[in-house]
């Protein structure tokens, strides 16, 4: 395996080879240092209220078991018998109190613990046997923020908190904008002939293809008679102005200065604007008025101001499996949570009217790279900006005035660039520091 | 199908055999108007209080089944009144919705009819299973199969419209890229 | 179908029309229960001398087509008695059966229903066409294609079941990893 | 099916369901011929003067939608007369059409029939749409989609032919290696 | 990738190595070296005769748009946005004014220049970001012979008529038969899971085939009582004596010496026939009777004497794509159009008579080819034939007194060998010098 | 390809790494070093009883045609016209007098001798070329045991009595148990998405997943009432001791120490206890009574003790295509050879009771290893016994006193690594000798 990581990517120009979205071998090395290395979601609290609920999910293309524990903490194990490899868990969800493997009946706790091998006594030699060492690989941190749970497979990465940084504050504009808090209740889980990382740097930089790519369901959405009327939210923001934050450690999102609800629902447009002041009072007037957008928390997790938030298992270079779940207040009536849900499976599920068409131009990308010369060709990330000077703004971190901006997706590729580079995650925050220290 | 064959009377023998094939022909011309891409015609099938919605489908284990399909309120792929459809329907007249411009090529194999009467004798249940077959562009295929359960609404003499439609996809993991037409 | 729909009448007019309805009924409740996983229902659609048999094709030259499925007695992929059925039945009832824990999600496409008498005036041979489409965990799917030569019996006024079933799959190699539900 | 089937009366009540009902016994007829290789008999279904003619798709923007299935003169899958097909048959009657030796096993699946009258009292419309399976030598599977518009003539007291045929493959690229056989 | 070209061949014994139509390195580098730098076939004139006209098509797997100017001349460019690489182009084929990409609305003029940006103004810089560089590779050099273009990225490629070379007085009696030139009049589409080398060694070289794979065809299409007749084309064709030219450039055509038309269709042969006169007066004697057969314009182009041509694109080692026109003279009545048509339709489409069994045989072949064993194999190319003597015959370029012979696919692989191994044409070209001057 | 097979195995541990069941160049080289040298498994006489009589199969993934000769022989070719490589045979089965290829015309008798080239004479140069050098390659050696017909393309492999060693006196206890033989009276074929290896380690080895992988159908097939008693074959296997026996060249087999029939069938198993003296006399109390459950001749032919044999074809390392013949005694009466073959079908076919669940466990391992973290997995093959003292019983070889025991999969694994890591046979064999001497 040999990838020459530079060559792929000229930051100043604002260039990146399509190859990163077709090479096998980009692939392989992404899933050790991507996906082997960086914090991944892996579940939110209201998935597994109860003791003993579980999930499954992935990291990367490994399956993996999510389960909230007798004492309310949450546990990660890989989904694999190490006896002879079979999955464990062959739910996606569900409430149980251990595991039994189907293949030989070696059974584990929730925690992924084995706690029975049958015949053990007699088949196993006991000064070699030990359960304790026998069962399957620990996710190897778990780590939460507010109630989402990330794992990670690197002993060195930086810590959740650190990893996060000023994405942080960011990600509390979404997650932590009502006292209640989010709460997932609708799910969709679909694929999409198309690599992963179109996906990441769409929702962490990509306001701009709206217009063109939802034409159609801008037009038909917007209420007769309101087309250039401020009580329009798809004009309000497109005549806003905007920002765009990237994080060094990947992240970015970006959105319009819009005050009031966006919500093309009328009944969740009402009452996010009934909202304003609670949410200013925990958040502060910027992230109630504005903030929210797109955003990516790097490698895999996306979410949106309407409440979607998703997860994206990469599937071979050229397939990515997308599974988006409907957040809400907890807090909202039940009217309310409805519509947000009814919205959202309009507007952002596989029949979202929206999401049909990313799907086809995401698709066609990755069909065109079949060909040797368009997987050579330098792709286009040029609208960059300035960041705002220091203190311009309460918005913490390297931040652009404008949301029409590639400035997102060139830190997304900055620090994926790092990440495949390096062997480590010092050699990772390494390069970060000197180019910082080279400005 | 032209009007002079809606209006043709059909075998009056009795009323289950007059029930299965009124049924029958309406999700036929159903199927018909959807692959020929007459989508104004086709909402002209739905009553005005229609109700479409198609749970979603997760992988349980079997003393878990009951949640193995969601319920009215949870996750849909689906959701719409009538109006909800003709927005989509609107959308695709856009010609801007590239999920469908170019058009794709569809082909919706409906099969195993089947009806029952119901507690409102201007209602009856229809179950049908379908196959929907999809190409576009150059080589795109896929196939969508599931099951359906309609409340067919007697609207006139021996007219009916389709007043609820739930459509069951097989599939937990939806295994095409969109779901940008109907079923 | 509710009781009540069984007991409706059929288009009497003539018998041929008559046993057409009747079998597609039959066949399509079926497969009702079956993608219903209702296995001890379907199970009483059977006669007690039920024969349940899918023999194997392989793929010959012409001039040796007659080898081309086995005969009974030869390799077959199900060779049941109604008592060996309802063991497979049971077995899916411990759902301890991997195979088919989680359950699959599957759907009976039963089309070409033809129905002819026999020299025996209370049975009629069905002869129908099939796609069972299955889906089960995150992402499997797999499709089984066939043919199946019933012999339906008349146990009762108008109630009819299913006395011999045979069932030829069209694969010579067997493309999916089992078989492990109906057809 | 036996002669003796073919004679049977149907259901006479009306005549859109005796259409119906004798289309539909043609057109599975039909399928069952064509899957057991019996192509001389299938032959003997159609008229002597039998178009059959399948046009070509092609992926083009809405505005040009007229143009995406070729017109008479233009692309064509199949343009047969019946001299012309009968030339097919005897090609696989050879047994060294190597795409057809060995065999490949067929299935038709043969849905939504929909019958409708002509200007000429002789002749009705039916359309119906196909999925046809297949599988040949160790592990070959495809399958071949679209839907059929014929005119179906009465040739003989409820006797009908099918005098001619339009298969629309829903397919742009063809994505199976051959059509071998016959739609 | 590592891949001992000279290993595959031996061309002294007339050995072939199974390995070149299945390995995947090998396939790469086919991309790279042959789609990449060969005369590839665009389009023909008739199919976009008008102003506005595009169509889609493919070099190796790249997408090409092909189109007519309002000044007449036809343009190609790759049909990859620049930007973040969506197909611009998605349909096969039409008349349009201008193409919009659907995903940032970047627009296009029909010869791929980028002529609208939505907001350039606001959201790029104008001091480095400059339209007239930023639009999709356009095909390094499009030329055209008698109203077929072809095109290549290479920009040392020889011309296209000193690639032609020889083979263009061979093409000419294909296409330049009649005062009106060719038209295509119907267009099929398929896939066979088989490399493409299979169909371009057996158009340039392979007569041979005919009298066992296709039997049935030829059997039934006998009309009744010609058996032994000379009205009997297959018989003609079969009992006369024939010649094969194979081009230095890997080009190759076969044909058998039999006056008159071979066509089947007797409407047809009897027009071709009254014909023959002009044809003499336009082409000479020779072609106006013979030197018609099967062709090979190296690597994918492909024609027979019964007007289908058909361009093959490689879809991996494992598919080829056909897509095949039937061409027909503009000048013939109508009802000899049809009948060509409908003749191509009955013997070489997909449902074609002929078609399905060589499709039966490739797919086989390729299968096989799974096989560690079978793809080691050294297949035989052992009909060989001493060339004309110098002056022996009008016939141009190297020709040998047979069409049962391997001589022209020995040819083509010779040509193929030399791209496979050379960096450039001139390093290509020098093999051939070589060779030639060791002679 | 670079493989480092001693870092996949730690066999003092007992230690596995999944890797071996997906890595793309471990299957690469396996179809060189382990199918293009072991001797696998081509067909029994009763399958071909007849001259003429022929049958496809495959060694690996290379097509094989066995043929019965008219004296009686079974040669074995590969099935590929070494003219174009078209598949010669195109029939699972039958009986022929020839092959002809239906590219070219090329015929061949049944033993893969090229007979005719259609116009040999006049289009290929005698001198050079020998119709006898042109057949397809013939596998390099065929060999039989008592019936079964096994070939390998090694020239250096050892014979085949040899390559069995003690297994042949196992394998006498499924085949040579009835004066008569066996005979195949059925077959079914069909895939699994699963790696070839798993198969061949259970059959070789794995008695212990019976009881959870197979408990629905053990529980519904137990007859009432005799869950416990001694007339339940399964609880008399269970309750039962047992023995691995493990072949140095990767053979094994494992069985219950329980006397009488244990076949499911009633009437089978009176059969069976009927015919108990006459197969003692045969073969001896020991394996009248035991020596019969599970077994792998390495590497891929498999049987049980109730006829089933199976031939799986590696298919790629994601999938195996199974073949399993059901072989009955010849000279049991028709009801009771009935009863064998509708008691297979019921249990160890695509349908079986038995075979559909562990198709379910191997699909699923397998699936989980397109997971970077899962395939580095060190799996588990821990259930190590020492074997029987030379001279503590009358079984042959290495044997353990445990069918419980994990020691046959890892001799299997042990030749399998020896054959991966040698070149030649000589070399392989030489690692097990100086094993054997470091003991
Ligand atoms: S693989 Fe899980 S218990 Fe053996
Ligand atoms: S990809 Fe074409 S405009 Fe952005
Ligand atoms: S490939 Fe067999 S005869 Fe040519
Ligand atoms: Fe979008
Ligand atoms: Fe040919
Ligand atoms: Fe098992």
């Amino acid at each position: 395996m040999n990838v020459d990581i530079d060559g792929l990517f000229d930051f100043d120009a604002g260039m990146v080879c399509a190859e990163i979205f077709v090479d096998e071998d980009v692939y392989k090395l992404e899933l050790e240092r991507v996906f082997g290395r960086s914090w991944v979601f892996l579940a939110h609290d209201s998935m597994i209220p109860r003791a003993g609920d579980f999930l499954q999910t992935y990291i990367g293309e490994d399956p993996i078991v999510v389960a909230r524990q007798k004492d309310g903490s949450v546990r990660a194990f890989l989904n694999q018998c190490i006896h002879r490899g079979m999955r464990i868990c062959r739910a996606d969800e569900g409430n149980a109190r251990s595991f039994m493997c189907s293949f030989h009946g070696w059974t584990y706790d929730t925690a992924g613990n084995l706690t029975g091998v049958p015949h053990e006594k007699t088949v196993y030699r006991p000064n070699t046997f030990d359960k304790s060492t026998r069962g399957p690989r620990k996710v190897t941190r778990v780590e939460s923020y507010k109630g989402f749970h990330f794992g990670t497979w690197a002993e060195d990465a930086p810590s959740l908190l650190e990893y996060l940084g000023d994405m942080a504050w960011y990600f509390d504009a979404y997650i932590d904008r009502y006292s209640g808090g989010l709460e997932a209740i609708a799910n969709h889980r679909w694929i999409i002939p198309a690599n992963w990382k179109l996906k990441a740097e769409q929702f962490a930089s990509d306001a701009l293809h709206a217009e063109i790519s939802h034409a159609s369901a801008i037009q038909v959405m917007t209420p007769k008679g309101t087309e250039t009327a401020e009580t329009n939210h798809a004009v309000r923001a497109v005549n806003a102005t905007g920002h765009q934050f990237a994080s060094p450690y990947g992240h970015g999102t970006g959105w319009f200065d819009v005050p009031g609800s966006l919500h093309p629902d009328p009944v969740v447009a009402n009452w996010e604007n009934e909202q304003r002041e609670n949410v200013a009072s925990r958040l502060g007037a910027l992230r109630a008025d504005t903030a929210r957008g797109h955003a990516t928390i790097f490698p895999n997790f996306h979410f949106l101001l309407n409440g979607t938030f998703r997860v994206v298992h990469p599937r071979g270079p050229n397939e990515m499996e997308i599974w988006a779940w409907t957040m809400v207040p907890a807090e909202a009536p039940e009217p309310v949570k409805e519509n947000y849900a009814r919205s959202l499976t309009r507007t952002f599920s596989p029949s979202g009217m929206f999401e049909q068409d990313d799907a086809e131009n995401w698709a066609e990308i990755q069909r065109i790279l079949r060909g040797k010369v368009a997987r050579g060709v330098r792709l286009s990330y040029e609208m960059v900006h300035d960041p705002l000077p220091s203190g311009a703004s309460e918005f913490p971190g390297y931040v652009v005035p404008a949301n029409y901006s590639d400035v997102a997706a060139l830190g997304l590729y900055r620090h994926y660039a790092d990440l495949m580079s390096s062997h480590t995650w010092a050699e990772a925050v390494e390069m970060k520091l000197q180019r910082e220290a080279a400005k | 199908m032209s009007p002079d064959t809606e209006s043709m009377s059909v075998c009056g023998c009795d009323p289950a055999s007059l029930r299965e094939l009124r049924a029958q022909r309406l999700l036929h011309r159903e199927a018909e108007l959807l692959d020929a891409w007459q989508f104004e015609e086709w909402l002209e099938l739905m009553t005005e209080d229609l109700r479409y919605w198609a749970p979603v489908r997760t992988n349980r284990m079997w003393r878990e089944r009951s949640r193995s399909i969601s319920m009215p309120g949870e996750s849909a792929h689906f959701d719409e009144s009538l109006d909800q459809l003709r927005e989509r329907v609107d959308r695709l007249a856009t010609h801007m919705a590239w999920a469908e411009e170019p058009p794709s090529r569809t082909r919706h194999l409906v099969t195993n009819i089947r009806v029952e009467p119901t507690a409102d004798p201007a209602e009856i249940l229809c179950r049908s299973n379908f196959l929907v077959y999809r190409t576009r562009s150059e080589r795109d295929m896929d196939q969508v199969v599931g099951t359906r359960e309609d409340i067919l609404r007697e609207v006139g003499p021996g007219e009916f419209k389709i007043a609820r439609r739930t459509v069951i996809f097989d599939m937990a993991t939806i295994l095409v890229k969109n779901l940008s037409l109907f079923y």
